[in-house]
């Protein structure tokens, strides 16, 4: 329905366009042509496909045809361009890197993100969670607790990450507690705006059954906050993968993601560096992918679930 | 203004708190200088002790308090030492950020929202892109613009872009599509056009969900800001004083440095929140 | 006037005096060089700067230095203002550390980057693990500051003669309170702040004349700084924007920095040379010995 | 339906209703504080509504009839006057659950099936898990939604919704029913149906019953009283007791009798709206 | 309210009205796919609207009133069968902006006001402010709403948005209306005037209404031709042409002929019911 709203634009004038920014290109520099190429290229078959399906499995084609591409402009272009490694490697060369790095990317993987991050975020969340039952329950602290909250959350992390690490050690209790500060906030906001989120007549019905404060959380105003705690629980997820990462930043035993990352800078290993992005961005995305999932599952009854697929 | 009370009453408790963790956080250091100057401590002396040393581990409130007092009112503004000169440095990569990532991110959802080809293949990069650790990515990003000849502002303002621009794409995405479905309906009986419907039905429908995204954005404009001061060398802004706070062991200085960055993030959020309250109000929608 | 930018290796300070004091003395402008210093930090590698076309010569340690070159960034060593080395291990006396033999079983903290080289080597040479297992000891990385040590996280930390140790030193400690095992001492001492340049620039004639003259310029900034070591960590103070520097340390450090030039005229000493890169090998961080690493042209022309 | 009176609170808020009526008002004030000025949503009220009445409540748009009903449940606290309900206060009577509620929007709660909407009240009020069953099944009946226990809310039409919502009001065994505009979103014909089916559970169960409508046809044929209501402020203007007897079919509408009922309420709403 | 006939756009559709039926619809089928199968929304529907014709339909819940609504609209894209509007498809009326739509629910923009909701399909099609200004006092009038100009939304009781949004389709100059359920949320005597508001500007105007309702006297008293439907699938069971003169007064409604029109539509939706 909707879009039909958006009028057609003549085909030709996409073309135009196309052709416009090739002529650019290539006064520009001869070596951007084929870069620009590939764009188009993958531009193309995302479009027909796009045209083509509505069904599911356009949805995850084209983000993966959009990735390659990008990789393509990015493999084709460190080439073309003769880039140095010690700058920036190529995707081939991050790939072979990552095969031949495996061990050290596993034992990375577990301190950073098992350690570090999952448990920070358990906790960091679980204990906004708690407390945002409790200043729910008495108001005084809402007024007073939310504006503070809101400031410490504005503590920038990687002024607070130095401190933790000074306080908790070195080992992955001091990236816990870097990911539990910053979890936090997010998840206590959004739980308790969740809590406040049932509507004034669904209150109304409970006091008609004059339902006791537990029935009333557990029955009505529990299951009305689960969107906005999912959104906090999202937002989280993010959060405390980057968290991990950049307390490690400022010390370490000799193992972890961060870790990683910063001495193979140093050593100009920028390969390792990006294998190790590669591994944050999709451990992260997984993750991310993984709550909004389980998001699907439990609001289904929301109308941003039911509305669009 | 009701809220003054419990705000007033949680920031006491939080310093009271402040006041009791300093001291058993501390003490080890203070029990370290007594023995090496082979005294008894009392427990007055240790109090005494952990609220005024030099590099605590947890510097006491006060400490903190006569940190900012000397560096904000008593230098001149101009004045390297001055914490508003270093604010003032970062404030302005942080705007220049926010309003590139504002831009950005707003660009960026109309795609989404009018494109399916965009909606489809862009999401799921752009949240990737937000799971990369910043601080790994910063310096290339330095090194790469300084390679182009761009240095100063712009590379912390696009440390700034980069992290800001995600909650306004969310924001923004979700809200140019809350329109509902018969509001939509009834531009189309009247045949209004692509850019009527936007200017005039998905653009202010998306208001509330801009400004919330715009008060995230900003708070973390103001990370990406300080996080691009860190690789480019500790020149100058509250990044800079951070680090040189880390360098030299000067905990003090980092927290004042801290919140100096908290109030400022306050500040801008708060400002916001008022354009807001002002143009919801303008719109009606206020509540 | 012809540009030259300088990348600095670490934040403005006395380490660094020599440039500052050449820049600010008008030492530059009499070579008709106009110079720009880019202070480093913690994240950047100068290195990436210098390929990247951000600057034409960087302060650099020989082993981080090597190990570029072996990575594939064709940079070259044009002079070494540094002719000693100013690491050192700093241990707190009350963990009964008194000689390299008391190393096992203890936690020993040391900065990455390419700093931990020589430490590893040092530990290889003991024939110590560092992994922390049975009769060996454990590294940890620590962040640029004498904390851990003071908190007691770490029993020894890496410092350097002209800074940490001092801020050890002015949180209370008393020399008397530490033990301190310096790297020259130790026979295991690297090449410190050397200037290097591309291959590149090398050979562009008019570009090694710029640095002719800029390394001139530079060398009779580091002997003014030997010299006057109070005003040049008064021009430190100057330049340094953060505001964070206090004229008590940069005084001092002056001092100890005057030391590690003192006798040098930026030559760089082969010997000196060949012992850093074994050690840098012995470390894992190099595989073979590096060639063309290092060149006197530029040295030669400019001090004669 | 009857067998469900036996279930566990029926006695819960009865011990004073021999005396007198089960709702009665004396002079009711209520004043909402808003920011331009007091709105007096309900001025004086004084009524009285006997056991095992059927009372309507018609009147303009904003004229206090959903204020009212609020009181009566507890929802609203009144700024002026008294109410009781089953002899005791507003406030008790809730606590004893005795009433039973239909809001004026159908308000189920979208993470639950209907059969799960209409078993909420049951859990809340600890009734078993058979018990709850057999009462939403018998329920679901009454209002021929059958079948749809396992739907979502959003998965049913409007009306539709209505219908589960009147059924979740009926689930557990509250003497007095409470109910807002609870037909408006239905079609004439399902509209009818209620209707009757109301009737018929009013006559079996003895239940008390005060509902809104803005049909006047609907509270003619309904009511055994008529308060007909006028805004600015929120007051009664009219209590018409109607002559029909007991036993309503539907074509009791096209009596005579009927005609002059719904004639006089139709002279007392234009009244009303004269007011203005 | 004739002057504004002679308005920017009324030419627009005209073209082959004369020839025949301003909407025609022949066949038309509609059926969504849902995750549980396809629904019938409508099947094989076939109607002929005359130029100056008032058609009210009719039906229970589901039974494609709206959905054939949507489709004169061009808001829905039947699955079969072809329907004109003005001679042309309805994407052609529709671009020619050929008629004013009142939805089921008001669907004011909470950011504008009342006026300036009313004045958004004027903007969006090019007349000028003070064009707009006139207009918006002009149907503001109509509908009893002039002085509430500047208020918002939802400063309004539900009533007065329903018919905020009836004067933003009247606003302007299209022949034809169609409207959903617009006196939904009205009580009787606001309804009863509305009606006759409807009435006259009908008769002056001579446009062509489409009116959905729930309500048999609303039907009758309306309309020339009285449309029955049916769900499962959504078809027309029956076509009433009215007897009843054009001209209405609020009584006709107690007139025999009146009384029996509405005994056919209520047999007629009874059957529809008794199809389940
Ligand atoms: N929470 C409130 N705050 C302020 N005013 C209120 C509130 N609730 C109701 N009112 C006002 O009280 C008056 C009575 O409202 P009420 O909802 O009882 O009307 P009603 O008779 O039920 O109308 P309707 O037929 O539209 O449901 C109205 O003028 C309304 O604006
Ligand atoms: N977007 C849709 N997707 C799937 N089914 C739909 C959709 N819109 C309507 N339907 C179905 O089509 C049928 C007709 O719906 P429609 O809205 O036209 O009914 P209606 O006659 O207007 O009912 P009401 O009186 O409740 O407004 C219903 O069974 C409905 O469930
Ligand atoms: C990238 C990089 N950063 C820091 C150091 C170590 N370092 C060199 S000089 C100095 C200052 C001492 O006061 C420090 C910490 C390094 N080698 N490489
Ligand atoms: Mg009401
Ligand atoms: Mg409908």
């Amino acid at each position: 329905m909707t879009a039909a709203v958006q009028t057609k634009r003549p085909a030709w004038m996409g073309w135009a366009l196309v052709a416009l920014a090739f002529a650019m290109a290539a006064a520009l520099d001869l070596r951007l042509v084929p870069v620009l190429a590939i764009w188009v290229g993958g531009w193309v078959v995302n479009a027909l496909i796009a045209q083509r399906s509505a069904a599911r499995w356009g949805g995850y084609i084209i983000p993966v045809i959009f990735g390659v591409t990008l990789l393509l402009m990015w493999e084709v272009g460190e080439r073309l361009f003769e880039i140095s490694d010690v700058l920036l490697p190529a995707p081939s060369e991050i790939a072979a890197r990552f095969w031949l790095s495996r061990d050290i990317l596993w034992v990375d993987f577990v301190q950073t993100v098992i350690k570090g991050a999952l448990s920070g975020f358990v906790m960091g969340c679980g204990a906004a969670f708690l407390l945002a039952v409790v200043i729910d329950r008495f108001p005084f602290l809402q007024l007073g607790l939310l504006p503070v909250g809101n400031f410490v959350a504005a503590l920038p992390i990687v002024g607070m990450a130095p401190i933790l690490v000074m306080w908790f050690g070195f080992d992955w209790q001091s990236k816990a507690a870097v990911v539990v500060v910053m979890v936090f906030f997010p998840m206590l906001v959004n739980t308790v705006q969740g809590l406040q989120s049932s509507d004034a007549m669904q209150r109304d019905l409970m006091r008609t059954y004059a339902a006791g404060y537990w029935q009333t959380l557990l029955k009505l105003r529990l299951p009305a906050a689960m969107p906005f705690i999912f959104n906090g629980l999202k937002i989280a997820s993010t959060l405390a993968l980057i968290g991990a990462i950049v307390a490690e930043f400022f010390g370490s035993p000799i193992k972890g993601m961060g870790f990683r990352i910063s001495t193979s800078v140093g050593q100009l290993a920028l390969d390792l560096v990006w294998a190790e992005i590669v591994v944050a961005a999709t451990v992260g995305s997984a993750f991310y992918g993984g709550i909004a999932l389980l998001e699907r599952v439990v609001t289904f009854w929301h109308p941003s679930q039911r509305g669009r697929t | 203004m009701r809220s003054i009370i419990p705000v007033l009453t949680v920031v006491a408790a939080i310093m009271a708190l402040w006041y009791a963790a300093a001291v058993p956080m501390n003490a080890p250091w203070a029990y370290d200088v007594a023995k090496r100057a082979d005294i008894e401590l009392t427990f007055t002396d240790l109090v005494a002790a952990t609220w005024s040393q030099d590099k605590p581990k947890l510097p006491a409130p006060h400490q903190v308090g006569v940190e900012l007092w000397e560096t904000t009112v008593q230098k001149n503004i101009t004045s390297k030492r001055s914490l508003v000169y270093h604010a003032w440095i970062t404030l302005s990569a942080t705007l220049l950020g926010f309003g590139m990532g504002t831009v950005l991110g707003i660009m960026l959802a109309v795609g989404i929202v009018y494109n399916r080809v965009m909606d489809m293949s862009v999401m799921p990069w752009v949240i990737a892109s937000q799971t990369i650790p910043i601080l790994a990515l910063a310096p290339m990003i330095i090194v790469v613009l300084n390679a182009v000849g761009i240095s100063g502002l712009l590379p912390k303002a696009v440390i700034s872009m980069y992290l800001s621009f995600f909650p306004v794409v969310v924001g923004m995405v979700k809200g140019l599509r809350s329109p509902e479905v018969m509001q939509l309906d009834q531009m189309h009986t009247w045949n209004a056009s692509a850019s009527q419907t936007f200017w005039k039905l998905r653009l202010p429908a998306s208001m509330p969900y801009l400004f919330t995204s715009l008060k995230v954005a900003m708070a973390a404009s103001l990370v990406g800001a300080i996080v691009g001061e860190l690789p480019t060398g500790a020149i100058s802004g509250l990044g800079a004083r951070l680090l040189a706070g880390s360098y030299y062991g000067q905990t003090i200085q980092i927290w004042s440095a801290l919140v100096m960055a908290a109030a400022l993030a306050a500040v801008m959020v708060a400002l916001i929140g008022l354009i807001q309250r002002i143009v919801l109000k303008r719109m009606g929608m206020a509540t | 006037a012809d540009d030259v930018t300088l990348q600095l290796k670490w934040v403005t300070q006395a380490q660094f005096a020599g440039y500052y004091v050449a820049l600010d003395k008008g030492f530059y402008e009499e070579e008709d060089l106009n110079v720009t210093i880019k202070p480093g930090g913690p994240d950047i590698a100068p290195v990436q700067v210098l390929l990247g076309g951000g600057a034409d010569v960087m302060v650099d340690w020989l082993p981080s230095a090597l190990a570029a070159r072996e990575k594939g960034a064709p940079i070259v060593n044009i002079a070494q203002p540094f002719n000693k080395s100013g690491l050192m291990l700093t241990c707190l006396k009350e963990h009964n550390i008194n000689a390299p033999e008391d190393f096992p079983g203890h936690t020993l903290g040391t900065w990455f980057f390419g700093n931990e080289i020589p430490l590893l080597s040092w530990m290889g040479k003991l024939g110590y693990e560092t992994d922390g297992s049975e009769g060996g000891v454990t590294i940890q990385k620590i962040n640029f500051n004498v904390d851990p040590l003071l908190q007691k996280q770490v029993e020894c930390a890496t410092t350097m003669t002209y800074n940490e140790y001092w801020q050890v030193i002015d949180a209370g400690l008393t020399p008397d309170d530490l033990v301190v095992f310096k790297y020259e001492d130790e026979g295991i001492s690297t090449l410190e702040d050397g200037l290097y340049t591309t291959e590149e620039n090398l050979a562009d004639p008019e570009m090694t004349d710029k640095l002719v003259r800029f390394v001139r310029a530079s060398m009779k900034g580091w002997k003014y700084a030997e010299e006057n070591p109070d005003e040049a960590a008064e021009i430190v103070l100057e330049n340094d924007q953060t505001g964070a520097q206090t004229e008590k340390h940069q005084k001092r450090m002056m001092g100890e920095i005057a030391k590690l030039t003192a006798g040098g005229d930026g030559t760089l000493d082969e010997a000196a040379f060949d012992r850093s890169a074994e050690i840098t090998m012995e470390g894992g961080m190099i595989t073979k010995a590096p060639e063309g690493a290092w060149t006197h042209d530029i040295t030669d022309k400019a001090l004669n | 339906m009857t067998d469900l009176k036996d279930g566990g609170l029926k006695d819960a808020g009865n011990p004073a209703v021999t005396g007198g009526a089960v709702i009665s008002a004396k002079d009711l004030d209520l004043t909402f504080q808003t920011n331009d000025g007091p709105v007096h949503a309900l001025k004086g009220v004084s009524l009285d509504i006997e056991k095992g009445d059927f009372v309507s409540f018609i009147g303009p748009s904003g004229c206090g009839k959903t204020t009212f009903l609020r009181c009566m449940a507890d929802l609203e606290q009144p700024t002026g006057g008294s109410i009781t309900v089953n002899g005791v206060s507003a406030a008790e009577a809730r606590a004893a659950r005795a009433y039973g509620y239909v809001f004026q929007a159908a308000g189920l709660y979208p993470w639950r099936t209907i059969g799960g909407n209409i078993s909420l009240p049951l859990e809340i009020m600890g009734y078993s898990k058979t018990e709850q069953r057999a009462r939403v099944a018998r329920v679901l009946e009454l209002v021929e939604l059958a079948g749809f226990e396992n739907k979502f809310p959003w998965q049913l039409s409007g009306g539709m919704q209505q219908r589960a919502s009147i059924a979740r009001a009926l689930g557990f065994d509250a003497d007095i029913l409470l109910m807002d505009e609870p037909f408006g979103a239905l079609d004439e014909i399902v509209r009818d149906h209620l209707n009757e089916q109301l009737l018929k559970l009013w006559a079996r169960t003895e239940k008390t019953i005060a509902f809104v409508t803005h049909s006047i046809p609907e509270a003619v044929y309904l009511s055994t009283k008529i308060v007909v209501m006028s805004p600015r402020p929120g007051r009664i203007t009219d209590v018409i007791d109607s002559p029909l007897p007991k036993d309503r079919p539907l074509d009791i509408r096209e009596t005579p009798e009927f005609l002059e009922v719904a004639h006089r309420v139709r002279e007392g709403l234009r009244a009303g709206h004269g007011d203005d």
